[in-house]
């Protein structure tokens, strides 16, 4: 036994290992560069404030997004979930102030539900969590436009669009700080805390080997619900955000879940689940985000943009797909 | 056998291969004569599998040459291998569940007639093949998915020899099999023979070496460090030359009748779909080995004590209260913990690291309960205890060997302060040493006052290693034999008097 | 081991086809009740044009989701032909062949494109096929602002009106091409290859399947169907529309025709038969809310618990199969 | 495979087709182009220079009920479409996806419901956006005994085969909103159009803004016609009165990247001195965008929808609101059985297309209707308002 030698394996590299938030810190510092150099003044404090403000919501969806995907699902229903959310808020609050905080309150219970069902069908009847959240998106993008007649009715209280489009004004060195901002950075670092307690650990457990959670005690169906749940949620309080950004509209949610998935694909984390950080997801979504904002600045065409987006997306993909797969 | 051979079927002259730069095979030099069964043996991590792929072509090597009757050849992936007539057989099987037994048997090399598939030829071929090596039961029509193990295997060789192989691979074959069928390898091995048929014979079990190879090569650290003929060694020479140790001491001492305890625990007249009328004492400090072939409800009754797939009859009582044990959780909060054969399925998470999957059952179960901080150094001190080795806690376990994925998975358990011990199959696949390693583990959990309950296939490890043997058969419990037992009580036990198949 | 284990391996008659007939039949009733006819010829013919191209991609979808992949680029593919092959046509009869030899061509590149991503770069499909969509996207987006070109009117006379009784030639252009797939499944080397890359590809290529191969030729032909689908629309719209496929949603409800039709989204298991059980459901669903003049979303709303009950009840009897 | 058996026993042996006889189709004449780029292919001079026409042309008709007014009037003779009440009418939608068509449809059935005693059913096809789908429908509706037909199609080149197929049909065809590329439709019916709008809203943001200020157009999406030519008249507008136009983006309709466009580009310029939209659904985003970056909201155009009315009012706002009235949704039912009784109708019958200014603006700004409600619905008399539009 004395004799088994310790075998150096292929692992005392350095940290660049598939999964980690390096290869996007890279992309996202190439982006700023170029940024710099065609619009200096945007890394100003203030301007690069409300940029995160008004990123706030995309960078929650992927990071609800993460914790489906690591636990080895998709969720697609959040664009719609999104949209929901915005026209029945607009729809129940009809502008009065005094239902601001019951209906926010109410935003979070529906995006919980939504996201409870989501898990459960995937969970406990075995559908394929791509094909539950594809139908969910359907039906609630059906029922949504017959609940307001096609047409979004009533409209937001200042105190809901608060959220999402007012800041802090005045604070020393950085100016103003959206809300929004605020809102991000507290849910960050509760979804990064969340990711190192038990319940995150456990949950990239479940989407590396399902099987072996369960005989290990995970109750994984339950595992893969919160995650789903904590989708819900998040898409909940993006919507908060994003209705309070930019006010109600059928639009306000739509094509965020494939958003939100390709952030979270650009910022490492593997789908299939079981690899990735929820940072690197966040990370993902910034860089996208910083993305359209720069071809803003370079001006180019509007027709063009998804020609750009989708060759960095295939590049990005494709150069860590291979450098990971090198073995 | 042994014979002045022929002409080499196989050459293999100064194979190397690096995977990111660490060394894995280092100038391994093997030939393999026409009808001759050439062994390969050496702990896990020796670098067999690495050689083996290389031969078969799922690698390419870094240097050295592969000579096939003669001539070099490169091969830039399997088919390239297949084509010149080298097959293999995968210790997991290659099938696919979902498809029949001649769409497995020819996939990849259909028969084709005008550029189509031809399926009566296809179940034509398949059923002679199956003939040839005397399975005629076996309906070439028949899903894979609802053959038994054994018969999934022969699906498996037919798909080899479908290829009019030259040259054969048999990566850990009787790993799936019970006793009776291994009966059953060995003719297909001879009849192979007799066709000329070269085999590389990869195997952790000395007996089948001994028994069927005429030759024996070592492998230790990428390095072959002998090749010998089988008539003039030894099996302690054998494990001499792989971890350079004596057999005597493989198996720890086991427990004087003072050491037992109470009775643990207690199924009376249990049963589920695969199990009827279990009886069963389990007493603390007490190693309870459970014997029986494949399938005979072995891992059936581990399953249903841990809650995987409960008893639907009968009573458990646990220090003589009865529980119900519905699923993992509630068998982990009595105390009972779960070490699955199925190491690579059920037992790891891959891509973790070492302390998240030594951590996996505590986080899930009792995350309330105790510290995190306090609970991290525990797991910390386990995975020191148990000398896993080769990598930091930090390391994707996936790099790790099975053995020392083996030690993680029970390090998880040990967290828990289990009083119950549940092992299945718990060497299976691993290395000498580390197999050394468990079977003391095993024996101090059980001085320490555990109740152990161990499933083997290794005849010599259940007997070296249990207090008392019950053996299974067709979801029963066959008969219970003393330590003292010979492997031939527990072979007549498992098979009972009529033999019948497993499934 | 018991008789029962080695029964020949019988695929059961698709439970979309169960479906099928009862949403017909209720479907019948109901619209009866309502005063109207199902089954008259106009109702039927609208009916089969709509299965009909939706079923041209499904089937290509087929292909590639049994092989473990995803296409979520054909809607662009589809637009993409129509206009390559309404404008090489540009009204005329003459350049009717080289005009569909055009567009298929060019839908088999997007095809290859796709396979390579998916195989030599390893990216996920999902997002291999989703990237492709949007460099498509985009160049549709950039070169083209409406209709352009004009269909040969021989091939909207054939393709896109002509029919036997009720039956449209394109509803017969999508037997032949479900056909020729449900052959290449069962009777080729590359069907066999593709169902065992799809439930293992790992097996697969320790068999001697050359994966890659295979994938980027189911990819490619999946791109052909919806090719395919493009210029049955080209035939039947009388020019090039550079946003038909995404306004169509051929993308998503190709793979919810797909699923609905017994075919597993991992790969592995189903075939062409039940997919095109799965587009006629959808489009029995759609002409009977359409005689009812069903809200449109209420249809959506349908439709997203039909998807998601039928892969439930998929899902139930694979695990009382398995228990 | 019920289904299957079914065709096959329905199938006959005649051959048959619903193949329309070959159709002309329209040419364009691009205009060359300038730092606006190139002049879309939707660019018909012949029509651009009749629209423009139009907008002060002296309509004919009861000046209270614009829906029923004509521009220009040819009256066409319908007495062979002559036949006895009540009707079925029919009517294929192209969509009903936005709140523009809803509000429309709305009124289309309100006034159904005001005419209730002629009409003895009506029934509605949605189409949900799909050509392919539109098509099948008008197919489909030939067989169910309609008295007339009613077509908004989706795409005007695409829905031309069909709408063919219907006229051939033999029943009266009522198009409006979108054209298409017949002439075989009893009447089609539109607003002035496009070239309107945009003309209206760009030469109102080059006057009023500062000379040779920077522009920012937004557009919902390329390549819908009606979206088109507002875009190719704003742009020969531009192009006119030398207008630096610094960009042009399409938004998707979505509010919340209109804002970061416009955010954006306030960023990249400093300032934007004029912005042209070719939709007003955005425009309350693209005023928020100016409002929360601190900033003067230049001149611009919005539409009459009411949210937009609404900010204009309320925060002063130098701006102007084209219109593409939701009243022309009454006039196809007014005109179909104008039709059925045999009664002259005008080909094309063009609709006055009412500009909201600063003078006009408390007329049509009702605080009472809900924010998305297009004020220009012409609704106010018809039964259930308004109730029915909120």
């Amino acid at each position: 036994m004395q004799t088994v030698q310790p075998r150096s394996l292929p692992l005392r590299l350095p940290r660049v290992r598939p999964g980690g938030v390096l290869p996007i810190l890279a992309i996202l510092a190439v982006l700023l560069v170029l940024v710099a150099i065609r619009q200096p003044d945007f890394l100003a404090p203030s301007s690069l404030m409300s940029f995160l403000g008004r990123s706030a919501p995309i960078i929650l969806l992927a990071a609800g997004q993460y914790f489906v995907i690591v636990s080895g699902e998709f969720d697609l229903s959040v664009g719609s979930l999104v949209t929901a959310q915005v026209v029945v808020a607009a729809r129940l609050i009809d502008g009065d102030p005094a239902r601001t905080w019951p209906v926010v309150l109410l935003l979070l219970a529906f995006g919980a539900v939504v996201g409870l069902v989501n898990g459960l069908i995937t969970t406990r009847l075995r559908v394929p969590s791509f094909i539950t959240t594809l139908g969910m998106f359907l039906i609630l993008v059906g029922a949504v436009y017959l609940w307001s007649d096609g047409a979004p009715k009533g409209q937001l209280s200042e105190e809901f669009r608060r959220f999402g489009r007012r800041a802090v004004e005045d604070v020393p060195l950085l100016g103003r700080v959206p809300y929004a901002l605020m809102v991000l950075v507290v849910l960050a670092v509760a979804a990064v805390l969340l990711m190192r307690s038990d319940f995150g650990r456990t949950l990239v457990a479940v989407g590396d080997n399902p099987r072996t959670a369960e005989l290990s005690g995970v109750r994984v169906w339950r595992t893969r619900t919160i995650a789903f749940i904590l989708s819900g949620l998040a898409a909940a309080v993006a919507a908060i955000l994003l209705g309070g950004y930019s006010g109600v509209s059928f639009q306000a949610g739509a094509g965020l879940e494939f958003g939100a998935i390709t952030a979270v694909v650009l910022g490492g984390v593997a789908l299939g689940g079981g690899r990735g950080a929820v940072v690197g997801a966040m990370l993902g979504a910034l860089t996208l985000e910083l993305l359209f904002a720069l071809m803003n600045f370079y001006g180019v065409s509007g027709a063009l943009r998804s020609t750009v987006q989708g060759a960095i997306i295939l590049l990005a993909v494709a150069v860590s797909a291979t450098r990971s797969s090198s073995r | 056998m042994s014979d002045p051979r022929p002409a080499p079927l196989l050459t293999l002259r100064g194979i190397g291969k690096s995977f990111l730069g660490v060394r894995v095979l280092d100038g391994v030099d093997l030939d393999v004569a026409p009808g001759e069964v050439h062994a390969v043996v050496g702990e896990n991590g020796a670098g067999k599998s690495t050689l083996m792929k290389i031969v078969s072509g799922g690698y390419a090597p870094d240097g050295g040459t592969v000579e096939l009757a003669g001539e070099p050849r490169v091969f830039r992936g399997p088919r390239d291998a297949q084509r010149a007539g080298i097959g293999i057989i995968h210790q997991e099987f290659n099938l696919l569940p979902g498809r029949t037994v001649a769409e497995n048997v020819y996939l990849g090399h259909e028969p084709v007639r005008r550029g189509f598939v031809d399926r009566r030829e296809m179940l034509d071929r398949t059923a002679r093949l199956l003939a040839s090596i005397g399975e005629t039961a076996l309906p070439a029509d028949a899903r894979v998915g609802r053959l038994g193990v054994a018969q999934q295997q022969v699906v498996e060789i037919a798909k080899a020899l479908a290829l009019d192989a030259r040259l054969l691979i048999m990566d850990e074959p009787t790993a799936a099999l019970a006793d009776h069928e291994v009966e059953l390898l060995y003719g297909l091995v001879r009849r192979l023979q007799e066709r000329g048929i070269g085999l590389l014979y990869v195997s952790h079990r000395l007996t089948e070496v001994f028994d069927l190879s005429s030759r024996i090569t070592v492998l230790k650290d990428g390095r072959r460090v002998t090749t010998v003929d089988t008539a003039t060694t030894t099996a302690d020479e054998l494990v001499r030359h792989m971890v350079g140790r004596e057999l005597s001491s493989y198996y720890p001492e086991r427990a004087a009748p003072e050491d037992l305890g109470p009775v643990r625990l207690t199924v009376r007249d249990a049963g589920n779909r695969k199990l009827r009328d279990v009886d069963l004492q389990l007493r603390a400090g007490e190693v309870l080995g459970i014997g029986g072939l494949q399938g005979s409800g072995r891992s059936a009754l581990a399953r249903a004590l841990f809650g995987v797939s409960p008893f639907t009859t009968g009573d458990v009582t646990l220090d003589g209260r009865p529980v119900r044990l519905r699923s993992p959780r509630t068998a982990m909060r009595a105390g009972i913990a779960y070490v699955t054969e199925d190491r690579k399925g059920e037992g790891i998470v891959p891509r973790q690291s070492v302390l998240d999957n030594a951590l996996l059952a505590s986080r899930a179960v009792f995350a309330a309960r105790s510290g995190r901080a306090a609970r991290t150094v525990r797991v910390r001190e386990l995975l020191a205890a148990v000398e896993v080795r080769g990598a930091g806690d930090d390391q994707e376990i996936r790099f790790l060997s099975g053995g020392n994925q083996q030690k993680v998975v029970l390090a998880r358990w040990l967290a828990l302060n289990p009083r119950i011990l549940l092992f299945d199959e718990p060497t299976r696949g691993i290395d000498v040493g580390a197999k050394s390693a468990i079977h003391d583990l095993v024996r101090r959990l059980a001085r320490d006052g555990a109740a152990v309950l161990m499933i083997s296939s290794d005849l010599p490890e259940l007997l070296g290693m249990s207090d008392r043997i019950v053996v299974m058969r067709d979801g029963r419990i066959a008969g219970e034999l003393p330590a003292s037992a010979s492997e031939e009580d527990v072979v007549a036990l498992a098979v009972g008097t009529v033999r019948e198949a497993a499934a | 081991m018991s008789a029962l284990s080695l029964l020949p391996a019988r695929r059961p008659v698709p439970g979309v086809f169960v479906a099928l007939t009862l949403t017909l039949v209720i479907g019948w009733l109901v619209v009866l009740v309502d005063g109207g006819q199902l089954f008259n010829q106009s109702t039927t013919v609208s009916l089969l044009h709509v299965a009909a191209g939706l079923g041209l991609v499904a089937v290509g979808q087929t292909l590639v989701i049994l092989g473990g992949s995803l296409d979520l680029s054909v809607a662009y593919v589809i637009s993409l032909s129509t206009l390559v092959a309404a404008e090489t046509m540009n009204g005329s009869d003459g350049a009717l062949m080289p005009a569909i030899g055009l567009a298929l061509a060019v839908s088999a590149a997007v095809g290859l494109l796709n396979g390579l991503l998916v195989t030599k770069f390893r990216v996920n499909a999902f997002i291999a096929t989703l990237g492709v969509g949007l460099l498509l996207k985009g160049y549709l987006d950039s070169g083209y602002d409406g209709p352009a070109g004009t269909t040969s009117p021989t091939l909207v006379q054939t393709l896109g009106y002509q029919r036997i009784g009720p039956v449209p030639l394109s509803f017969l252009l999508l037997v032949a091409v479900t056909g020729a797939a449900w052959f290449a499944l069962s009777r080729t080397r590359f069907g066999h290859h593709l169902v065992a890359v799809g439930g293992d590809p790992e097996v697969a290529r320790l068999s001697g399947v050359r994966n890659d191969r295979v994938l980027v030729t189911a990819h490619v032909l999946c791109s052909l169907c919806a090719g395919l689908a493009g210029i049955y629309l080209a035939s039947r719209l009388g020019s090039g529309a550079p946003r038909v496929g995404t306004e169509g949603l051929y993308d998503l409800e190709s793979i919810a025709a797909v699923v609905i039709g017994g075919t597993a989204l991992a790969g592995g298991r189903g075939g062409v038969i039940g997919t095109v059980g799965g587009v006629l459901l959808l489009a029995s669903i759609d002409a009977i809310f359409n005689q009812l003049e069903v809200d449109a979303f209420f249809k959506q709303v349908i439709r997203g618990v039909i998807i998601i009950a039928a892969v439930a009840v998929y899902a139930r009897r694979a695990m009382r199969k398995a228990a | 495979m019920a289904a299957l058996a079914a065709v096959t026993l329905l199938s006959l042996a005649a051959c048959a087709t619903d193949e329309p006889a070959a159709s002309p189709s329209g040419s364009a004449s691009a205009a060359a182009g300038s730092g606006t780029g190139d002049q879309s292919k939707f660019f018909v001079q012949a029509d651009y220079d009749a629209e423009l026409g139009l907008l002060d042309a002296a309509a004919t008709g009861p000046a209270d009920k614009p829906w029923e007014q004509v521009l220009n009037p040819t009256m066409v003779d319908t007495a062979k479409f002559k036949k006895n009440g009540p009707h079925k009418i029919c009517f294929s939608n192209a969509a009903l996806n936005n709140p523009w068509r809803q509000v429309g449809f709305k009124t289309m059935q309100a006034e159904v419901e005001a005419q209730k005693s002629r009409i003895k059913e009506f029934v509605h096809v949605d189409a949900e956006g799909k050509d392919q789908k539109q098509i099948a429908d008008i197919n489909d509706l030939l067989g169910k005994g309609c008295d007339a037909l009613i077509v908004s199609p989706n795409t005007t080149a695409t829905l031309t085969p069909a709408v063919e197929a219907a006229c051939q049909a033999g029943l009266p065809v009522v198009v409006f909103d979108r054209g298409v590329n017949t002439k075989c439709p009893v009447t089609f019916i539109n607003p002035i159009g496009g070239y309107g709008f945009g003309h209206v809203g760009a030469e109102f943001v080059s006057q009023k803004m500062k000379p040779g200020g920077k522009v920012l157009a937004l557009r919902i999406l390329p390549g819908v016609d009606v979206l088109e030519t507002r875009w190719s008249a704003a742009k020969v507008a531009f192009d006119k009165a030398k207008v630096d136009v610094v960009g042009v983006e399409f938004t998707d309709g979505d509010p919340a990247k209109t804002k970061k466009i416009v955010d954006d580009y306030i960023q990249r310029y400093g300032t934007i001195d004029g912005v042209w939209m070719d939709a007003g659904a955005v425009a309350v985003a693209a005023v928020e965008a100016f409002q929360d970056a601190g900033k003067r909201v230049p001149p611009m155009n919005g539409e009459d929808q009411l949210d937009f009315l609404k900010i204009w009012k309320d925060k002063n706002l130098t701006a102007i609101a084209p219109t593409y009235p939701t009243y022309q949704w009454r006039t196809p039912i007014i005109a179909a059985l104008r039709i059925l009784d045999g009664e002259q109708v005008s080909n094309p019958w063009k609709l006055p297309q009412p500009t909201i200014t600063q003078d006009n603006l408390d007329r049509y700004l009702d605080p009472n209707m809900p924010p998305l409600h297009y004020a220009m619905c012409g609704c106010t008399d018809l039964p259930g308002y308004p109730q029915r539009w909120k």
